[in-house]
């Protein structure tokens, strides 16, 4: 039997040029993009059958807040790739700079949603309402929309925050590890797949964010 | 390599303590992708035994049903009276016990016992042996994957002793019957369902992501594309069909699991909601499924065919290629199984002529498997048997799909016993014999020992004949007119006419079932007393045969093999065997003329 | 053959045809069933290890590989294409023929309730009468119903005139039959709805004309003199093409 | 089995040939497309469907935009794209068949 020199385990034999971890990450980023198209698809179905029960833009939603979210979704998104960047040019302190950046823009982006769900729950928008009115903005007491408005609104919105969640958690991983010194221009897969990690989850906002406020 | 000689099991034994591993590190959390395969084999051989227990109950159910004004007097179940009042009183076997009982059959044997029986244990077990890694890209990962699968059936299982009893809207949990407890007489359980399914969903993606990294960066040097053996191949479309499925049926069960909790509205008819949207989430998902349930079984009767018959497997890249547009075609039929639901007619016609091509590459590979025993020099042992026995019943299961996915045919048989018996060819006909010819081919591999042949052949014959008893005749009932899950189908004087074939069926799928408890004991017998099998004793060619019998941590040592060759180089001119390992150098002895 | 697959009587009039296909589609079946089992069966008797022989040495061949593929392709569009027609037929809203009688079949949870149109001869009138599982219909004449379902998905099935449709809430949805014999026929539900889906049946009688007519004349009477009937449609359907639309026009579906 | 690890030499192999693209410029052009977005969708007089299509070819843009530039997919190797790629297909024919529907 004839055998060679086993390779590292990260190596092996690559027909994609690609190493383990982040092909790894970019085929789980596959099944991601099926699953927001289930929700995003199921949001067009329910939404073409019943175009009533969703109101106008703005009607409800305050897009101007959401806007500004989805600005600091972006710088948190530019600060990734120049942590990346940095890394990779052996420049520890705008590694670790950079990495802090992105966490706590993530963490703005999250309180910002907070602060967004808690309004529109307190003017009785939730996703189980049957009818709601938003007091205050739209003025009065009309019905805006129906109650698969506020479930779609939740679940494509709250499923996205459950990602950028984890992306925050992990990304002070990241942080805790190059304080650690973990990374080094010649080895920073973790900080190149959370790159990717962060960017998809950004990108599903970028889709969502017209989808669900501006259309 | 020393331990090529010492078998060691998964069961707790002694000779764990040769190696310097902490036992709970070794068998129980471990990250060798052998032992997580054996880990998936033995819950989901558990999984298979407890799902043909519910079908045993169910098959009396309907041969024996008290419906006294029609004139069945009806039998008390056997062992009836352990159950609670809340399942059986006095025997008599409640219809939300019998619902339950539909629900959790299909659920357990789709998804707990046949799914990680050719996935989570082969997908594990073989591919790094097959391509020449140490082991899978994310160890830690594909032990995950084990845990929550485990974690996920223990949820299954514990909605049995909850209040209302387990699921009962069917496996495909149609809503709004699956969402309303009002509807269904079950919460609790259709919940921990939802959940169950959902977290199953994570552990599968978990694995096809360590699957296809492997198979895409770890073969070992000289294997490329063309030079896997069938069975990776077809666990790697699996994977992918997994990957992109799963995720879908995730999406649709967190939206049902919030319908059910927390009050939204997406399946909800009275508020908009649309019932359709979760049938087509679901099929969306379970038509890759059905694929994803017997492309695995088709990977491995093609190794065990091309090694029983001693012969070149018939067709290699078309064989490749079939499976490849299985793949691919099974993406856009899943409307098929949804002809009667009132979604759009011209719809049910575009996806009639999808189905019906899919029947091309199905075809493909029967006639490749028939060419690949034609002329050739057949052994056969029990693998060989079962996989021979695959490929006479997947024409049946595939044959009998026609007239389903004839739009207009599919009319009367929509929902009858003509599906169940079709679905029963493809998943049992099919995908378990393809597990079983898996097991006992595998065997010697993963534990050193071999299974006892006559036994072997004693169980294959049993379940061979009782099978096809069972299921053949279900056909006829179901082109009779007999409606799926019935818990008392004398109730229809049509159906009621053939109950005599019911009970018939009833008393073959007991015997089938206790068939099943010899391969049981020959499993467990062969464990510790069965004959000691050397590195190849079929005589195969791909590399895991390389490999001591059980190969150790990281398989091959610290060296990795070299490919020189295709699998299936059996009975080559001018090789001293009539196999040849892939690992065999080329001689450069030239070929002769003629042979 | 009939007998082998133990085909209910059809007394519908595209049951016939629906019939001759199954039984197109089974020869096809069995032919190619008993051509490969018994091929494969040869094979293996044949082809059987002894001692001293070797098998051949071979990678396959191109040719076969495009004969079967090419047959088996022609065989499976030439079904497909002769099944489209018939599909449509019975299936799509825009080829039913003209309806002689109109009715809305609502499915609740165990029960099928049918609503006539009544003396004026249309539906969602005060003179609706509804029959609970038992449904009466003229022979020879294109029954037109509309199922909704007031709860769960139930399906409509009519074993003896090849009819199956689901009962869909939320969604009213169009299907015809045309009975071509008098007698008592099976409804049945062949979608699993519930503890009491196996006893969710009710009674199709097909009658003559006059004895259509007398029977409804009767059902009207005793409708009027017990006025106060609920007209159908009473599940409520929130699908906004069809909310507040007439029940027929609603029916057929826009594309 | 250090699964944070990359290997020494692939960065090197899959990022070394191309020059960094100017992230800031990127982002500018991000934030420019947004605050178009924001501003298009409240113009009334737009018909709605074009509407709809502007916003859609906005937002896409700005999706190819950060997988091509933030995920660095324009230098990867081209068979990386056809597994990216795999999913598109069929997340378009799982919404447009179901649309079908008509409902």
């Amino acid at each position: 039997m004839s055998t060679a020199a086993a390779p590292s385990m990260e190596h092996g034999t690559s027909s994609f040029g690609v190493y383990n971890l982040k092909l790894g990450m970019w085929v789980f980023l596959l099944s991601e993009v099926m699953f927001f198209t289930g929700l995003i698809g199921s949001y067009i179905i329910l939404r073409f059958a019943n175009p009533d029960q969703f109101a106008v833009p703005g009607a409800v939603l305050n897009v101007p807040l959401t806007a500004l979210n989805t600005f600091i979704l972006i710088c948190s998104s530019v600060s990734m790739v120049k942590a990346f960047a940095d890394v990779q040019a052996g420049n520890q302190a705008g590694l670790k700079k950079w990495l802090l950046v992105t966490a706590l823009l993530g963490m703005v982006f999250l309180g910002i949603q907070a602060i967004e769900y808690t309004v529109l729950a307190s003017e009785g928008f939730v996703p189980m309402a049957e009818r709601y009115a938003a007091h205050g903005r739209a003025g009065g007491h009309e019905t805006l929309g129906g109650p698969l408005y506020g479930t779609t609104f939740y679940t494509m919105t709250g499923f996205h925050g459950t990602h950028v969640s984890i992306g925050v958690a992990c990304l002070w991983w990241c942080v805790f590890q190059a304080y650690r010194g973990r990374y080094t221009a010649n080895s920073h897969g973790g900080i190149e797949i959370m790159g990717l990690y962060w960017h998809f989850v950004d990108l599903v906002w970028i889709i969502l964010f017209t989808i669900v406020y501006l259309i | 390599m020393s331990t090529a000689a010492v078998p060691h099991d998964t069961a707790a034994h002694a000779q764990a303590h040769h190696e310097h591993i902490p036992f709970i590190r070794k068998y129980i959390f471990s990250t060798d992708h052998k032992v997580i395969g054996i880990q998936f084999m033995f819950m989901s051989l558990f999984f298979l035994l407890l799902g043909g227990l519910l079908a045993m109950a169910m098959r009396w159910q309907i041969a024996f049903p008290y419906n006294e004004t029609a004139g069945f007097q009806g039998q008390p179940l056997p062992g009836g009276d352990l159950l609670p009042e809340t399942m059986v009183v006095q025997g008599i076997m409640l219809p939300e016990f019998y619902n339950a009982l539909v629900t959790m059959h299909g659920t357990i044997m789709v998804f707990f016992a046949i799914m990680p029986l050719l996935v989570g244990v082969w997908a594990n077990y073989l591919i790094p042996l097959q391509i020449g890694a140490p082991d899978m890209a994310f160890p830690r990962i594909n032990m995950m994957s084990f845990w929550l699968a485990f974690g996920a059936g223990l949820l299954m299982l514990a909605s049995f002793a909850v209040t209302g009893g387990a699921a009962n809207a069917g496996w495909t949990g149609y809503t709004p019957l699956s969402i309303n407890d009002l509807y269904s007489g079950v919460k609790t359980g259709q919940q921990l369902w939802a959940l169950s399914l959902t977290i199953l969903g994570f552990s599968s993606l978990m694995g096809s992501v360590n699957y296809i990294t492997t198979l895409i960066n770890m073969r070992a040097p000289g294997m490329t594309w063309f030079r896997l053996p069938l069975s990776t191949w077809a666990l790697l479309i699996t994977s992918i069909l997994i990957l992109l499925a799963v995720p879908v049926l995730a999406g649709g069960l967190i939206m049902m699991f919030f319908d059910q909790t927390i009050g939204t509205n997406f399946f909800k008819p009275e508020t908009g909601g649309q019932p359709l949207l979760w049938q087509h989430l679901f099929w969306f998902f379970g038509h890759p499924e059905v694929y994803i349930l017997i492309l695995p079984a088709m990977g491995f009767v093609s190794d065990i065919i091309a090694n029983g018959a001693r012969k070149p497997i018939f067709g290699y890249h078309a064989m490749v290629w079939a499976i490849i547009a299985i793949g691919f075609i099974g993406w856009i039929v899943w409307g098929h199984h949804m002809f009667m639901s009132g979604m759009n007619p011209m719809l049910g016609g575009f996806f009639m002529v999808t189905t019906l091509i899919i029947a091309v590459p199905s075809a493909i590979k029967t006639f490749n498997w028939l060419g690949t025993v034609w002329r050739g020099n057949i052994r056969f042992h029990t693998p060989m048997l079962f996989a021979l026995s695959f490929v006479a019943l997947f024409v049946i299961g595939g044959l009998s799909g026609v007239p389903l996915a004839a739009a207009p045919v599919d009319i009367p048989l929509h929902d009858t016993y003509f599906v169940v018996a079709h679905i029963h060819y493809v998943l049992v006909g099919g995908s378990l014999f393809g597990i079983f010819a898996a097991i006992t081919f595998w065997f010697p591999k993963m534990f050193g020992r071999t299974m006892n042949e006559t036994l072997g052949k004693v169980h294959w014959a049993l379940t061979f004949v009782f099978f096809n008893l069972t299921f053949f005749p279900m056909h006829m009932l179901g082109s009779g007119g007999m409606m799926r899950r019935l818990y008392d189908p004398t109730q229809y004087p049509h159906i009621a006419s053939m109950q005599d074939t019911n009970i018939f069926i009833t008393w073959c799928a007991l015997i089938l079932f206790a068939a099943q408890l010899i391969f049981m004991w020959n499993f467990l017998w062969s464990l510790f007393k069965g004959k000691l099998a050397g590195e190849n004793p079929w005589e195969a060619n791909s590399l895991e045969w390389t490999a001591p019998s059980p190969p150790p941590h990281g398989n091959w040592g610290d060296r990795v093999p070299v490919v020189h060759r295709g699998p299936y180089e059996y009975s080559a001119p001018g090789a001293t065997a009539d196999y040849q390992l892939q690992t065999e150098a080329p001689t450069g002895q030239p070929l002769p003329a003629t042979h | 053959m009939n007998e082998f697959w133990r085909l209910p009587v059809n007394v519908s009039s595209y049951g016939g045809d629906i019939d001759g296909m199954f039984m197109l589609i089974a020869w096809v079946i069995t032919i190619v069933f008993f051509a490969v089992e018994i091929l494969l069966v040869w094979f293996l008797f044949r082809y059987r290890a002894r001692p001293g022989r070797k098998a051949a040495y071979m990678h396959g061949n191109s040719r076969m590989e495009v004969l079967w593929t090419g047959a088996t392709a022609l065989i499976v569009l030439f079904i497909g294409v002769i099944s489209r027609g018939l599909w449509l037929d019975i299936k799509d809203p825009l080829r039913f023929p003209e309806p002689g009688l109109q009715l809305i079949v609502s499915a609740k949870q165990f029960e099928w309730n049918t609503t006539y149109p009544g003396a004026d001869g249309q539906l969602g009138t005060a003179d609706d009468f509804i029959r609970r599982n038992q449904m009466h219909v003229p022979v020879n004449v294109p029954v037109r119903i509309t199922l909704v379902s007031e709860d769960v998905i139930h399906s409509f099935y009519l074993p003896e005139l090849r009819l199956k449709q689901d009962a869909v809430p939320g969604m009213q949805i169009p299907a015809w039959f045309e009975a071509t014999q008098t007698g008592e026929f099976t409804v049945g539900c062949a979608e699993l709805c519930g503890l009491q889906h196996y006893r969710m049946k009710g009674t199709l009688t097909v009658l003559s004309a006059d004895q259509f007519n007398a029977w409804n004349a009767q059902q009207v009477a005793a409708a009027g003199a017990a006025p106060g009937t609920t007209p159908a449609l009473a599940a409520p359907v929130m699908n906004n093409e069809a909310a507040g639309s007439p029940v027929v026009a609603a029916a057929s579906h826009a594309h | 089995m250090a699964e944070h690890t990359a290997p020494a030499g692939a960065p090197a192999s899959s990022h070394g040939e191309h020059k960094a693209p100017n992230y800031y410029l990127i982002w500018l052009i991000l934030f420019v497309v947004t605050v178009a977005e924001v501003g298009v969708a409240f113009i009334s007089q737009i018909p709605k469907t074009v509407l709809i299509l502007i916003l859609l070819a906005m937002a896409i843009y700005k999706a190819f935009l950060v997988a091509m530039y933030y995920m660095h997919l324009k230098f990867e190797p081209r068979r990386m794209w056809l597994i990216v790629t795999a999913p598109l297909p069929l997340a378009v024919i799982l919404v447009v068949i179901v649309l079908r529907e008509g409902w």
